[in-house]
């Protein structure tokens, strides 16, 4: 049954726990943005 | 009469989303004496009555409201105060009487209380309140803000639907309630025609 | 106005009292209840009939069924125990007369009191209709007490707090279920125990831990949706 | 130190995927190397867990405490984020249950019980945008979320106890009493640390952001 959709399946999961990190830096730049402004 | 009952509100703000209905409202009423409170359609008059009784929790400002010495908290306030308002209603399906004596048992006062006052204002016993009309519905709402002998009175338009019959009536029960030392703050009382008047509040748009 | 403890309980006895004789003379929730439950009664029975689920899954399927219907029943009665007084500006007075914890409990004590009705029409017809027998009576009984008593509980609190937003009965649904279905799933299983489909023995207990919690809880919570 | 904190999580976070496939063994009875995403499935699952109970907390806080807008804010981010981990653990457990058992979706309790938190969470959302009144939103708002203090536990921890459930209970329960050789219980917790740590970053910068749009709303404010 092993037909590497193991390998697939904890690809995916790297992918979305660097994705959550980017939306951490995206929110950290927007926040830096609007303090900047005001 | 000590001044030690006393009502005291200051900057009182309040709005809905961006609708500034107060803007820092003050105002004080002693034992005996009535604000009266007038101003312009949507001027904040129920809001201000609202807050007081504690119905509506003010944004900003003071509310304070001493009964012989005691400073009471908005949940004590809200069930010692006398209220009244037009959208006030009671239970349609209920009849005077059940109405009255429900109220009463809600304020662990007897039965017999909720009797007394239903023939102060002139009602029907046994009809139902869908069937009242709309002058009997306010004394109804009289009758329902003197039940417990509230030592404040708040009345919004309590003059609404009234005859001369009902004007008579509110003359006669505000006036009974301010010579025993009670305190009022009434909205439009244009044709209450009170001497009691001490304070005026005129609320603008 | 003292605050003892017997005035505070004739309080929530006055609002019982009121909240029957309202209803009474509308028989607005009583109908709709009633009505809905039998006709869906009916609809099962018929389509599933009583050969249509064969014997072996009959102690599985059929108390998911009853617990559906009951569920249903509530979600077309329940919701409007505090609507109505928000919409006929009944609240208001109430605000400015009765005890928060009085007002909640004459009205919890109403919902459970509907709620048993429901049960006590719905559940021996269901049985009849499903031709379902019971092997442990008594914790049958127990089960639709305790699962009655949760559904009621939950029901009155949520319908405090969608009493005061638009859109009620969709916002009850949606607010009521994902708190009601736990519960649903341990009653299911404490019935299909009682039906002697075997299993599910300890989730009586569990069905008392999370009728507590949610009695509490909503006690705790009431005051904070009720006052202004 | 601002500047350079979000890169010593990025290097943690690093540390920790690395020592997933390096550090800790295989465990059996999984296809191939699947029992690895144990170290990310999981403690999506349990920040989600965190995040509704941090919710309840302000909730609390916000009842007590005067009502302070900025908890309102603090629960209202804390559910929005949670509901974001709750999806992204429930789309992992499909992948692995359709690895495992060839079926994204097989209604296992385990399954059944985090679909329901979901809802629940969303429905506070709802019931959020159908009050207008921001006073009247906030409080119900609120005392739905401390209700959530007595659904979620018994969603996360009894609801997967009912009924013999295909999870494998014997390597994850979230009761802690987790079967597994030491090294691999050190990796996830390392891992759920970083997630927990990732979380309240996130939340923090989140609630900040719906302080500001609410004092100078950029035109649409949050609800």
């Amino acid at each position: 049954m092993n037909d590497g959709s193991d390998w697939a399946l904890v690809a995916v999961n790297m992918i979305i726990w660097s994705g959550l990190f980017l939306y951490l830096l995206r929110l950290q730049r927007q926040l830096d943005r609007t303090e900047r402004d005001s | 009469m000590p001044a030690t009952t006393l009502l005291e509100f200051s900057g009182v703000v309040r709005a809905f989303g961006r609708l500034r209905v107060l803007g820092g409202v003050s105002g004080r009423v002693a034992p005996g004496t009535v604000l009266a409170v007038t101003g312009p359609n949507g001027s904040g008059k129920s809001t201000l009555l609202k807050c007081l009784a504690g119905l509506l929790a003010p944004d900003a400002g003071r509310i304070d409201y001493r009964e012989e010495g005691v400073t009471l908290d908005t949940a004590t306030r809200r069930r010692r105060v006398g209220f009244l308002s037009p959208d006030l209603a009671l239970y349609e399906e209920l009849t005077v009487e059940e109405n009255l004596h429900f109220f009463c048992r809600l304020r662990a006062l007897p039965a017999s209380r909720g009797g007394e006052l239903r023939e102060r204002v002139g009602l029907p016993a046994t009809r139902r309140c869908g069937a009242l009309s709309s002058g009997m519905r306010q004394r109804l709402r009289w009758a329902f803000a003197l039940l417990h002998r509230p030592r404040l009175l708040l009345l919004d338009e309590p003059l609404e639907h009234f005859d001369a019959g009902g004007v008579e009536l509110a003359r006669d029960l505000l006036g009974e309630h301010l010579a025993g030392g009670g305190l009022a703050v009434v909205a439009n009382p244009s044709r209450l025609e009170l001497p009691h008047v001490a304070d005026r509040l005129e609320l603008a748009l | 106005m003292s605050r003892t403890a017997s005035s505070w309980l004739s309080e929530a006895a006055a609002v019982f009292a009121k909240e029957w004789r309202c209803e009474l003379r509308t028989r607005y929730a009583l109908n709709t209840v009633l009505l809905f439950a039998f006709t869906t009664l009916v609809m099962v029975s018929v389509a599933l009939g009583p050969m249509g689920v064969d014997s072996a899954a009959r102690a599985t399927v059929l108390p998911m069924l009853l617990w559906l219907i009951l569920l249903f029943a509530a979600a077309a009665g329940l919701p409007r125990v505090f609507g109505h007084e928000e919409e006929k500006h009944t609240a208001t007075a109430l605000r400015l007369a009765a005890t928060p914890s009085a007002l909640f409990c004459g009205k919890l004590a109403f919902s459970l009191t509907l709620f048993a009705a429901i049960e006590a029409l719905t559940a021996p017809l269901f049985l009849a209709m499903m031709q379902l027998p019971v092997a442990a009576p008594g914790r049958f009984l127990a089960t639709l007490v305790l699962g009655g008593w949760g559904l009621a509980a939950a029901s009155t609190l949520v319908a405090a707090i969608v009493g005061q937003a638009r859109g009620q009965s969709t916002l009850f649904a949606v607010l009521s279920f994902p708190v009601l279905l736990p519960l649903l799933l341990l009653a299911i299983e404490a019935t299909r125990a009682a039906v002697g489909g075997g299993g599910g023995a300890d989730s009586l207990s569990r069905l008392v831990l999370y009728d507590a919690a949610m009695t509490v809880v909503s006690l705790m919570l009431f005051p904070a949706i009720w006052n202004p | 130190m601002r500047k350079i904190a979000p890169w010593l999580l990025w290097i943690w976070i690093m540390v920790v995927i690395w020592a997933a496939f390096f550090y800790a063994p295989l465990a059996e009875g999984f296809v191939g190397q699947s029992s690895r995403i144990l170290f990310f499935h999981v403690p999506m699952a349990w920040v989600s867990f965190v995040a509704f109970l941090a919710a309840g907390a302000w909730s609390i806080r916000f009842l007590a405490g005067g009502r302070r807008v900025a908890h309102d804010h603090a629960a209202s981010a804390a559910v929005e984020l949670g509901l974001l981990f709750c999806v992204l653990a429930t789309v992992t457990g499909a992948l692995w249950a359709r690895v495992m058992w060839g079926a994204f979706w097989n209604w296992d309790p385990r399954q059944t019980s985090i679909v329901l938190a979901m809802i629940f969470y969303a429905a506070y959302l709802a019931l959020r945008s159908a009050v207008e009144e921001p006073e009247t939103r906030r409080r119900l708002a609120a005392a739905y979320a401390v209700l959530g203090l007595v659904v979620a536990p018994f969603l996360f921890f009894v609801l997967p106890r009912l009924t013999f459930s295909l999870h494998p209970d014997t390597v994850v329960n979230l009761r802690g009493r987790i079967e597994m050789e030491s090294r691999m219980r050190q990796v996830l917790a390392a891992s759920s640390l970083a997630f927990t740590v990732l979380f309240f970053w996130i939340h923090r910068i989140q609630v900040r952001l719906k302080a500001r749009a609410e004092r100078a709303p950029l035109g649409r404010t949050r609800p």
